[in-house]
């Protein structure tokens, strides 16, 4: 059973102790009381849970990261433990709504398109950077732990502020920039198919921050574009159709102060990449890249 | 700086449950790294002492008993220092072969098998060592 | 509370290239969605783009194939629109960066799609959906767009007049899903819904989890008609526990389909004895769902759709992805195993009554993309059709909303045109539940400016969750689930008239229980809770729409199936449904399907490939 | 053109010198391991030994500019470490400069060292 719970209740006690001591408000008594009330009640659903779960040997067991800087007894950060039943196929996004829509209806996390293409559920399990909804859970171990993703502020149970990580991605100027078109007036520009190939996992990236996560250089340095940001500049700096100039000024944002050069080959972006885009292979060559360009003029 | 808040220290743990190859080889080239340079400073430390040593007779210099040749002979006649150097092969060994992995990877190539190539990093800095534990032994006991 | 010119609701391709067709015009525009813009659905497009771009194939032959797919149910204008500018706003998606697939030569590809005359489907890898969603996003943050992400809209604000067609809308509520707060948007120049999807209404769907039709139901419960709801797509081959799309492919290279005695039964039990597994998707679904029901299906559920046989090389080197797909999302290794798979509702025809420009019955108002109805798909929409939609009828929508000067519209709208009213009677009560309560459009009797209208809406929003948030009562998931199920059991690919109309009862008591609804996360930080809350009663006008709609069209037209009668009415049913709310108590009506085009009149023929 | 030249990043450039003095001292360091752990043994070191090798111009200058890169590349190499971390502003400046002094004291000392030896009078 979940072991945040004895601890929890001993919380609520030492509050209302306290609240006796230095002649208690009669608010304090009665937030005091709501808490007890609310660990009671959580503490039956999780009892009435193991039950079912004791009863049904098909069940998976899941601690998830709970907090809500807004509700009272959730603001320290706890986990809170779900048994929810197995089918076949059944991923972490599924067991998540399933917990969320039977048991406890305030348990947040983002998620919209259920196929990995939304990059709306990256979440930390069992200890990597994972989408939720393309993660199995015949795969993982048991318990399965859920927390938000690392290196990012958390909003409320397993949502984080995505703020920072967009401001890197549209720092790279990530918009196609060219000085010509062809002519006519429903010509497309040509692309040869090898160059197409060379972008096209490139493009693939859904935004969903696990690489950005993951990587350590990121977490110290909040300047740093990170991985994702980067892999949007190598998608244009190497699409043939942008030019010579876009790709000196391209060249230009990627080798600044907290840009390239700040990679420190982990790896681990390309490891936890849902899309399996090969993001340091990316980061590598556009310092090779850029030193060409700059030795050119030495 | 970066947020996050305290999940508790067993769930901060975990955390290094899934430490891939990558991230590994990076902490250990930023160890290795630090204790090499940490040494060059040593290491230059201690040779100077070769600078009032020239200024020793010959024939002083020839039975060895320089300040330079002393110091050294003292120091290579402690267990520990040997067993020190041992562990600066490793560490050397480590850095050296993990340093030609990364430029590999800079230069672009093997980047699928970085994993595997920092595995045999460890593994041969791993035989290395023991295989050079008899020379660097030698003559110290 | 914000102003802008133009605000846009909904960030998926639709919104996106009204954004950027607004402010093309000169407007000050500001986009405010629920989800980040790349989160939007648009994203899961796979298959393709239709444009007539090659000199042997032309915009003319593909409205004829856009007609002839619709089973006579398209407006010839807005086909004509489409297919003569798709072309144009294809090649502009291409000059904005987007990745196509390319040929030899260097130009884009195109690839063939059912029930085309000419390969004219654009494509780029699997995956035009997300290339073409990214590269319109890049473009809104070139031009440095106001996006209000996480903002959910709640209702429209519209003036209160008697008849819908005197209503003026002066722009939209939205809670601040972060901070929890609620505030308005004013538009002087209009308000563009672009919601997309409903898949919500039902339990299995390919769609996204917050495509639950918010834009329909708001413009509905305004006043807006809501036009042909009961037109829905529902794709054959989904993944049974999460409804992701498993492509035609796999059945064009030879996959087939087995019941739970491993009957090939497409052909065993007589459904398509020619054309088998690669008879038309409805065919297919309506197959699957009958051995399921007679009792031949796996688990009760789903049948298995087998490509071992196929090889693994083959199958590595064509259908590599459904492989990850099967694998990543149903835990199925296709190359050793059948797949499951079973229908899946995909795309919905109807929505909110648009003319070729993207306005609605109310001034001010516009919608556009799978939200809106204008209607380019009447009874079915070809595969590839969807997304020209979004950039041809977002870019109109999006140039009419910023004062472009664009001529009389040829579809007329709300009970302007010719009309006439449905005769059907229906048993159960439908519309709003008990006092009938503040009219959706209200507030327009408090104010007499558009300023007041704003502020006693932002109010009446703000006393809406309030309470929400502070009483007590039933969670909005049972609710939500109930409808899912009876829209499901009785509303699917087979419609009979028992089944729809006990899905209207079933309705009717999740509307009443509906009444009762509250939130039990009391949190004003990213409270999911509360806006599924809201969004589950949006399902419910939905569905009930598309329950009426389905009830009242006896015959079988595009997607939608009767089983008391199966075959197309063109005597009586050429013509579409509308639904008005109208305060609380629906309103059934029809209007001609105009099939005079600026080509030809398309005549209605029989559709067989 | 001029410009590109002035604008040719020092992230660029210290990244480049980094892998090229990684590369020289890949095959220096190898080989003075080799040399006096190997071939000579640790505790037969002394300082005419020393002196003698230090003779030879070739290698006292192998050895200077081993001294140099090493310090270039392990001292570089801090200092990224800790920018990496997010060391910044006045900090940065000071650690910087601390860095640069730390290494001319190095670099100083081991020449005088390598001088001794090789009998050139500059210690
Ligand atoms: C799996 C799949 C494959 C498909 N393949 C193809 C194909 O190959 N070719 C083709 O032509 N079509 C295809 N379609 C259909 C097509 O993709 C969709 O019809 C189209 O993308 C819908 O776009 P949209 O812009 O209307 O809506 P969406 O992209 O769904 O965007 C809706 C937007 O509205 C916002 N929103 C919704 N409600 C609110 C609210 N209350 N407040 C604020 N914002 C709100 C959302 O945040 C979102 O940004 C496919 C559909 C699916 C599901
Ligand atoms: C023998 C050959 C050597 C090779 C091939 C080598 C290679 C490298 C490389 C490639 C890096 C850069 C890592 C990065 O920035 O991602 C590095 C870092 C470093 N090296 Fe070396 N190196 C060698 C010897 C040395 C020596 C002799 C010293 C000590 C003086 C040293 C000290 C360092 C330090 C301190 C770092 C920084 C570590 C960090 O990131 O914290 N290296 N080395
Ligand atoms: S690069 Fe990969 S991990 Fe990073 S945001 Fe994009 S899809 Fe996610
Ligand atoms: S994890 Fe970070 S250090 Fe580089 S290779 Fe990836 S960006
Ligand atoms: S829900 Fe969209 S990526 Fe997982």
């Amino acid at each position: 059973m979940s072991t945040q719970i004895p601890k929890q209740t001993e919380k609520a006690d030492e509050t209302a102790a306290e609240t006796e001591t230095d002649a208690p408000s009669k608010g304090d008594e009665r937030r005091a009381e709501k808490r007890r009330r609310a660990d009671e009640r959580r503490r039956q659903r999780e009892t009435e849970e193991a039950e079912r779960a004791a009863a049904d040997e098909n069940t998976v067991e899941l601690r998830v990261f709970r907090y809500d800087p807004d509700v009272e007894g959730k603001q320290e950060p706890r986990f809170d433990t779900f048994h929810v039943p197995f089918t076949k196929g059944m991923t972490v996004l599924d067991a998540l709504m399933y917990a969320r829509d039977s048991y406890d209806s305030s348990l947040t996390f983002r998620h919209s398109c259920r196929q990995a293409v939304c990059g709306s559920d990256a979440m930390f399990v069992n200890g990597g950077q994972k989408l939720a909804c393309k993660t199995q859970i015949d795969e993982l171990e048991e318990p399965i732990r859920v927390e938000p993703l690392p290196h990012a502020e958390v909003t409320k149970d397993l949502v984080v502020d995505m703020e920072h990580f967009y401001d890197q991605m549209e720092a790279v100027e990530p918009y196609f920039q060219t000085n010509e078109y062809p002519d006519g007036e429903l010509e497309e520009q040509r692309q040869t198919r090898e160059n197409r190939e060379k972008i096209k996992m490139s493009t693939r990236c859904i935004w969903c921050s696990a690489c950005m996560s993951s990587c350590n250089i990121a977490a110290g340095d909040n300047e740093y574009l990170g991985p994702a940001a980067i892999n949007k500049a190598y998608r244009f700096a190497m699409d043939e159709r942008e030019g010579e100039d876009v790709k000196q000024k391209r060249l230009e944002i990627i080798e600044q102060e907290h840009g390239v050069w700040r990679c420190q080959t982990q790896f681990s972006c390309t490891e936890v990449c849902p899309k399996d885009i090969p993001l340091t292979e990316h980061i590598q060559e556009l310092k090779r890249e850029a030193v060409k360009n700059n030795l050119k003029f030495w | 700086m970066s947020q996050s808040y305290n999940r508790g220290l067993i769930e901060d743990f975990s955390r290094w449950r899934e430490f891939e190859a990558g991230m590994w080889a990076w902490i250990f080239h930023k160890f290795t790294g630090w204790v090499l340079i940490g040494y060059l400073f040593t290491h230059i430390a201690v040779l100077s002492t070769a600078i009032p040593a020239s200024g020793a007779e010959t024939a002083v210099l020839q039975a060895g008993n320089d300040v330079y040749t002393q110091t050294i002979v003292s120091l290579e006649g402690l267990l520990l220092v040997r067993i020190l150097e041992v562990g600066l092969l490793a560490v050397a060994v480590f850095h050296m072969l993990n340093g030609a992995r990364l430029l590999l990877v800079d230069l672009g190539v093997g980047l699928e098998s970085q994993d595997k190539s920092f595995y045999a990093s460890l593994i041969l800095t791993g035989a290395i060592t023991v295989a050079s534990v008899p020379t660097f032994i030698a003559g110290a006991f | 509370m914000y102003e802008h010119d133009v605000v846009v609701v909904g960030a998926g391709g639709a919104g996106l290239r009204a954004a950027i067709a607004a402010q093309e015009e000169g407007a000050d525009v500001a986009i405010v969605s629920k989800l980040h813009p790349v989160r939007s659905h648009t994203g899961a497009a796979e298959g393709g783009i239709n444009a007539a771009l090659r000199d042997a194939d032309s915009w003319e032959d593909h409205a004829y194939d856009t007609m002839k797919g619709s089973d006579y149910l398209g407006d010839a204008p807005a086909v004509e629109a489409l297919c003569k500018e798709s072309p144009e706003e294809v090649i502009q998606l291409e000059h904005w960066g987007m990745p196509f697939s390319r040929e030899e030569d260097g130009r884009v590809s195109q690839r063939p799609f059912g029930g085309l005359s000419f390969p004219r489907t654009t494509y780029a890898g699997a995956e035009t959906g997300h290339q073409m969603l990214h590269t319109m996003y890049e473009q809104v943050v070139k031009r440095g767009i106001t996006v209000y992400d996480e903002w959910h809209v709640m209702d429209l604000v519209v003036t209160d007049e008697d008849d819908p067609a005197d209503r003026t809308c002066h722009g939209v509520v939205a809670y601040d899903i972060q901070r929890g707060e609620v505030d308005g948007f004013r538009a002087s120049g209009g308000v563009i819904l672009a919601t997309g999807g409903m898949g919500q209404v039902f339990d299995h769907t390919t769609n996204a989890v917050a495509n639950t039709g918010d834009g329909v139901a708001m413009a509905y419960r305004a006043g807006v008609p809501m036009e042909d709801m009961e037109f829905i797509q529902f794709h054959p081959t989904t993944l049974p526990s999460t409804g992701v799309l498993i492509s035609e492919g796999v059945r064009g290279e030879g996959g087939i389909l087995y019941n739970e005695n491993g009957e090939r039964f497409m052909f065993e039990h007589g459904y398509a004895n020619n054309d088998g597994e690669l008879a038309s998707r409805d065919v297919v679904s309506r197959a699957e769902l009958t051995e399921v029901n007679e009792g031949r299906g796996i688990e009760d559920e789903y049948v298995h759709l087998d490509m071992r046989h196929l090889g693994e090389e083959r199958i590595l080197d064509r259908l590599e992805n459904i492989l990850h797909l099967a694998e990543d999302f149903e835990g199925a290794d296709g190359l050793t195993e059948p797949m499951p798979v079973k229908p899946g509702q995909h795309y919905a025809m109807g929505g909110i009554e648009t003319n070729e420009h993207g306005e609605t019955a109310i001034a001010g108002l516009y919608a556009a993309g799978e939200c809106a109805c204008v209607s380019v798909h009447g009874g079915n929409r070809l595969g590839g059709n969807a997304l020209p939609e979004l950039i041809v009828f977002g870019k109109r929508a999006g140039h009419h909303a910023a004062g472009k000067e664009m001529g009389e519209a040829e579809i007329p709208t709300g009970k302007r045109g010719e009309w006439e009213p449905a005769e059907y009677e229906f048993e159960v009560d439908v519309g709003a539940v008990g006092d009938r309560g503040p009219a959706a459009a209200d507030g327009g009797a408090v104010a007499a400016d558009a300023e007041g209208l704003m502020e006693a809406e932002i109010e009446r929003a703000r006393e809406r969750v309030e309470d929400l948030l502070t009483r007590k009562g039933r969670n909005h998931a049972e609710i939500r689930s109930a409808v899912q199920e009876t829209m499901t059991a009785n509303v699917n690919v087979f419609r009979e008239e028992e089944g729809l109309k006990q899905s209207l009862s079933d309705l009717r008591e999740a509307r009443e229980a509906y009444t009762e609804v509250a939130v039990s996360d009391p949190s004003r930080t990213f409270n999911t809770d509360l806006i599924h809350t809201m969004e589950t009663r949006n399902v419910l006008d939905i569905a009930e729409a598309l329950a009426m709609g389905a009830l009242a069209r006896r015959e079988f037209r595009g997607a939608h199936w009767r089983k008391e009668r199966q075959e197309r009415d063109d005597e009586n049913w050429l013509k579409h449904t509308l639904v008005s709310w109208n305060d609380g108590e629906p309103e059934l009506w029809y209007k001609p399907a105009i099939l005079e085009g600026e080509a030809k009149t398309y005549e209605p023929k029989v559709r067989s490939y | 053109m001029a410009q590109r030249y002035s604008s040719f990043d020092k992230g660029g450039r210290m990244w480049l010198l980094q892998r090229v003095t990684a590369a020289f001292l890949l095959v220096v360091l190898a080989f003075h391991f080799f040399l006096l752990h190997f071939v000579h043994h640790a505790d037969e070191v002394s300082f005419l030994m020393s002196a003698g090798r230090m003779e030879t111009l070739s290698y006292y200058s192998l050895m200077v500019l081993f001294l140099l890169t090493a310090t270039f590349h392990g001292v570089n190499g801090v200092y990224n470490a800790l920018v990496n971390q997010g060391l910044t502003g006045t900090k940065r400046t000071v650690i910087k400069w601390t860095l640069v002094a730390a290494s001319v004291v190095l670099v100083l000392q081991g020449i005088r060292t390598a001088n001794a030896w090789a009998g050139i009078p500059l210690y």
